[in-house]
């Protein structure tokens, strides 16, 4: 315990101190601007002093999978228009963020991610047909998290932002180096979730990204209602947090930041803060009319910086990518598509006495007598249109 | 008449609330340009301009605070929980600020603020958008809770609620948003604290609310094929209850049974059901029953129609009221009777 | 057998869960060095390291929260809430994880979690310090709410929460912590979902749980005078509610009050107060009454008796159980009887 | 509506900016330094380039107030042991803040304060019954918020944040210049409504200063369980709200900070956060055992910072103060409590059924029926005493 009173301790009674005392945010506060390796079109930049290109397979890698996710994203969109799904909220224009977020994981790393985030569990790996099962509406999670390792997708904002701290302290404290990973929107930074999750997560020095994609909206919420800050990025150092901004369109850079974030974490430093600057080219889900707040100039200025074109670019431009590769991962994506569609195609079976399965470790009294009840109710059901 | 919905009635009991009383402001989660996700705010930031009509940061809390400041230098706001289950984060400030700040200052305070809640299910939501959320207010002394289940209702008891000087936690059943009525507005229905019997009946008396009370309707329907005539109570403000008319009715029908979409354990359903029994019990010919959603987090959308109570749920406990005089063989079941 | 308080078999219960479990961690606000305000967590720290009983920055969302993700990562945090009505920032994180995950995920995560809240007043403590705060979580489906009225159930029903694969709200009525009973520990008492008859009696049953029971107790030894044998069952565990044991009851003795300290409208007794109707009714000589506190915000500490369900109140709802079978004139005042 | 994309709107494509980019946190951050104007002993520093030092009026009335506020907070400390209060929670050695908060503002102002700051209240001309009656427990609120322009004492950690952001924005709104004054201790600054009511005020720019008594402690629990950031004041910058540390056993700098605060805001540039380093003297409440979490000589070093004596010997030095004055202040603080406590000596009387009084505007039915049933029971034990 401190007993030197701080701020006795800090200064030297009779002499002022000069401006040039050492800067208690260094290290903590972003760079004034987003990180940024290629330029809107493709071009790479001068090299970064901090962020050095990622190896070239892991930049095919990255590709193949935004390419697999756009198409995916695509599907999903067109199976709600089908009435396949209750619901679907688009993450295209995001896919550097969906998909460099979980590739600077390892799989024994955990991710927190929001409902935005199919696109980044289908690149996690897990079955598409699992992560859309909430947005079909036959029960909540589809897939395993524990399996997985991702914790189902979270809709009350913010809240996962906590998860994860607890889930990364109790890993270290269980002498395991899993980072987790938490994705949130910058509407949901002004929780008081976020500002309680990363607070934790700073004090306990859990190894925890948080990961914020700022698509400058939060349904029709735009980012000046959000904020008054320079970014985001900003709020960690009020946590004693190290952050960063990062061009969230520019693919490359996404996975430099992360990376060495993840490393961070990693390495015992505790969490650390990521800001993406990006836009949701979709509306916030097929239920939205993005129309009513939001002008058609706008979304084609963000058109013309793809994340998916710049990176093809680039890797085209540096030879990392020829025309029978590309059309081979638009191959793949397209039967990716094909299979997904296929078995969305039949109407799940759900049983309704699974509902009385999952509430507690087994049923209350109650809940055998209310499974009961609804038995007799199916069955009179049944008979009736035997009859009928 | 013309034809409207509920969501129009209340768009129309902002609007004209906020014309008469520049006090009145509206905001919330997207409330402001886009007019709300189920569009209850739609053109009242065109209207009014976005300092009487305007978006906050997401942060329910906040929100919640926020008008309680407001309600402090003299305004009334008028603020919009985006869901049911989006309203929790606001809970402490509901319950240790909005409904003791009167009761803490011995009045000095008033805190005449309304907290409009889209609640309930029954339109193929997702997890956490279809929670029935009306007893932990209405279980909180401070708040008034009122719920409308039809057009005119939902105008008149919403500018009723703004205009009331207690806080009022306004629970609008979603299902029952787009459903079309024949109504003229403005409309002045009956004022808070009082239940309407929705439809007279001899036989036994059907107690419900909000999105029940279509359900309940529809079963007094139905019931006639079975050679049932039953009434219908639509309860309408849930804190202050009404207690006069409620107990009147089932003076008369000597049966009751509590209809609810909520999850029943300890709900608003257990109220009534006890103060009916206490009030009513030598003229109960059967216990008072409950109907209500099962006791599980809400399902997802191709299981919710296993738990919203249906019609049949309601026939079958109306079938249970001892018609001939014979107690049901379960309250026999276990132990012996008296 | 030693005379020791509640206070302090709590305290041994954590030690003992942590003693035998090393995933056990107890955290909160002040629950490492200063071992919690009410001392429950006295000397785990010293013992355990301050890795397995530490304090926690000040935000209740994010203790809960928190041990939500440690409880992912295979422990079994318990968590410590100051006091009752400073749970309520935490209501999100209950509410919608807590109770419902294993639900969302079909099992496949479970939430091993103890949330111990310190509820209810008698203590002279300030506002928001009192509060009566289980009907909130016994309403949430997914919940265990326990309660203990007596040390070895302190004792007994924390370690089977800690122990138990299911979220478990765990309700101390703080002013029983420091009153104290012969008990040796550890103990075992019956298990989860078992009401429990504190006291036998012929005439008429009384319901209680937590801070009511002792209240409960004393009232049936007063009625001695009055004539009445009383009967008295300690519900334990509001969910899962034991009604066997309770309708075991309330059919021998034909007669029903339902007492606790909260708030009465939409509280637990509601609940306990429409079932046993449902379940006992032809049983009962008179409708089941509920003895609770008033429907106002939890007063100043020189008004809390007021507020308080004392003794007498108890005795003025048994003298209304129609012992001469005439109905209290109350029950027919408005309307007509059948 | 902004229709270009920032991360593009911000660079040029293809040289990295270099590091003279203007910093967007600028004005935003606190000095690395707690800003102090006196040393511990009493001693003026050199001129501090941004806080002048306030006029001599100004400080005598200060002096006086910390002198009263102390007498106050002993006298109230003392009918908590004789049984008079429910809990005190004393302010004893953050007097500086307590007094300086409130000097800084004018009447029309509002105050949000804690449990903690009755010497506030006191000092805001607060009758000190009126101040007492929550921790005497006669009623919650003693005094007429509105009247008084000073919220109730707020128990619910941080929730006054928001509140504090509502009230100031709905003054202005309503065209009037009331600052909002929100006090709030190091602990509560974890809480989600700290996060959240700040935001909400930068956002709307509501003039409100947020004021942090750090006192080092939340009970038993240590600053560095509370947070990893440089200081409290560094989290303004993630809301873009200007911030500031200040010694807050220096009274002098404690108001020319708050001074300088509150005209921020009331020239309509939004919140302030302002951080105040000091230190309880006294345990949490007179419930607490602080020996339980911190030591003597901790507790010794910051007594040998003491606010009182600090702004005594500098106005003594500087000849503002002199013998007499100090007396008839002291005499004056004499009086002050003897007068308290010869008013808190009879128990207040409370009426019962006033408890269905203010429950809402007017009773509802079931609030009369329970107003009825205690009448009679009250009705009932009178006639049992008069029988015994
Ligand atoms: C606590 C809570 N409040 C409100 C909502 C409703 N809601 C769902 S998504 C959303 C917008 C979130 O915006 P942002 O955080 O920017 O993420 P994005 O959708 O842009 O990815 C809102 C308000 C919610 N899910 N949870
Ligand atoms: C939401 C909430 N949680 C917990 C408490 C219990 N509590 C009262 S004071 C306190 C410590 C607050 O510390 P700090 O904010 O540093 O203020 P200080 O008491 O030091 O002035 C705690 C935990 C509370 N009042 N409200
Ligand atoms: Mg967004
Ligand atoms: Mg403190």
């Amino acid at each position: 315990m401190t007993t030197t009173p701080q701020a006795v301790r800090r200064a030297s009674p009779r002499t002022r101190p000069a401006a040039t005392t050492p800067d208690p945010a260094h290290g903590l506060l972003p760079a004034g601007e987003p990180v940024r390796l290629l330029d809107p079109t493709g071009t790479p930049l001068p090299a970064h002093p901090d962020y050095p290109e990622p190896p070239a397979e892991a930049l095919s890698e990255l590709y193949r999978r935004m390419v697999i996710g756009r198409r995916f994203d695509i599907q999903a969109t067109a199976l709600t228009k089908q009435g396949r799904l209750a619901v679907y909220p688009s993450s295209r224009g995001q896919e550097a963020c969906q998909v460099g977020g979980v590739l600077a994981l390892r799989d024994t790393d955990w991710v927190f991610p929001t409902y935005r985030e199919s696109m980044a569990l289908v690149s996690r790996g897990i079955d598409p047909v699992e992560v859309l099962t909430l947005l079909r509406g036959d029960w909540h999670c589809g897939y395993d998290p524990a399996a997985r390792r991702t914790a189902p997708q979270c809709t009350p904002l913010a809240t996962q932002c906590v998860h994860a701290a607890g889930l990364a302290y109790g890993e270290a404290h269980q002498g395991r180096d899993t980072v987790a990973l938490a994705f949130i929107g910058d509407g949901a930074t002004s929780e008081g979730d976020f500002h309680e999750g990363i607070n934790f997560a700073a004090v306990f020095k859990a190894p925890v990204v948080y990961f914020v994609q700022n698509n400058r909206y939060a349904i029709s919420v735009p980012l000046s209602r959000q904020t008054a800050a320079p970014s985001l990025a900003h709020k960690g150092v009020g946590y004693g947090v190290p952050s960063e901004q990062v061009d969230g369109n520019d693919p490359i850079a996404v996975l430099a930041v992360l990376t060495r974030a993840v490393a961070h974490a990693r390495a015992g430093n505790g969490p650390f803060l990521v800001e993406a600057h990006t836009y949701r080219m979709e509306p916030h889900t097929n239920a939205d009319d993005a129309t009513r707040y939001r002008d058609g100039a706008e979304v084609d200025a963000w058109r013309d910086r793809d994340p998916v074109t710049r990176l093809e670019t680039y890797l085209r431009d540096r030879g990392v990518l020829d025309g029978p590769t590309a059309a081979a991962v638009a191959e793949e994506a397209e039967a990716y598509a094909a299979d997904l569609r296929a078995r969305m195609n039949t109407q799940p079976a759900v049983d309704p006495l699974s509902l009385f399965d999952h509430v507690y470790a087994s049923p209350t009294p109650q809940l055998v007598e209310q499974r009961e009840q609804v038995r007799a109710e199916l069955a009179a059901a049944r008979d009736e249109d035997g009859d009928a | 008449m013309a034809t409207t919905t509920m969501a129009k009635a209340l768009n129309a009991a902002l609007a004209d609330a906020m014309a008469d009383d520049e006090r009145v402001l509206v905001f919330g989660e997207d409330a402001g340009q886009l007019g709300g996700v189920f569009r209850i705010t739609d053109g009242l930031q065109a209207r009014f301009g976005d300092t009487r009509c305007f978006d906050t940061p997401l942060a329910e809390a906040g929100i919640v605070g926020f008008a309680v400041g407001l309600a402090m230098s003299g305004l009334r706001p008028v603020v919009e929980m985006q869901f049911d289950a989006f309203a929790y984060p606001a809970f402490e400030q509901i319950a240790s600020h909005v409904a003791k700040l009167r009761n803490r200052t011995r009045g000095a305070l008033s805190v005449p603020i309304v907290i409009r809640v889209p609640y309930a299910g029954g339109i193929g939501g997702v997890e956490h958008h279809c929670d029935s959320s009306e007893a932990y207010y209405a279980h909180t002394p401070g708040l008034k809770v009122i719920t409308p289940a039809t057009v005119g209702d939902a105008y008149s008891l919403l500018r009723e609620a703004i205009a009331d000087p207690d806080p009022v936690v306004f629970m609008e059943p979603k299902k029952l948003y787009f459903s079309s009525a024949e109504a003229s507005l403005p409309a002045r229905t009956e004022p808070f604290g009082r239940a309407v019997v929705r439809r007279p009946g001899r036989d036994a008396t059907l107690v419900a609310y909000g999105p029940a009370v279509p359900v309940a309707l529809e079963a007094a329907e139905a019931a006639r094929e079975e050679g049932w005539d039953l009434e219908v109570v639509d309860v309408r403000t849930i804190v202050p209850f009404d207690d006069a008319t409620v107990a009147a009715s089932v003076r008369r029908t000597g049966r009751c049974v509590v209809v609810q979409e909520a999850q029943g354990f300890a709900g608003v359903g257990a109220e009534i059901a006890a103060r009916v029994q206490e009030r009513c019990f030598h003229a109960l010919h059967a216990p008072v029953l409950r109907v209500s959603g099962l006791d599980i987090p809400y399902p997802a959308p191709m299981l919710e129609h296993t738990h919203l109570p249906g019609v049949d749920r309601v026939l079958d406990a109306v079938a249970r009221l001892q018609w001939d005089d014979q107690p049901d063989p379960r309250w026999l079941a276990e132990g012996s009777a008296a």
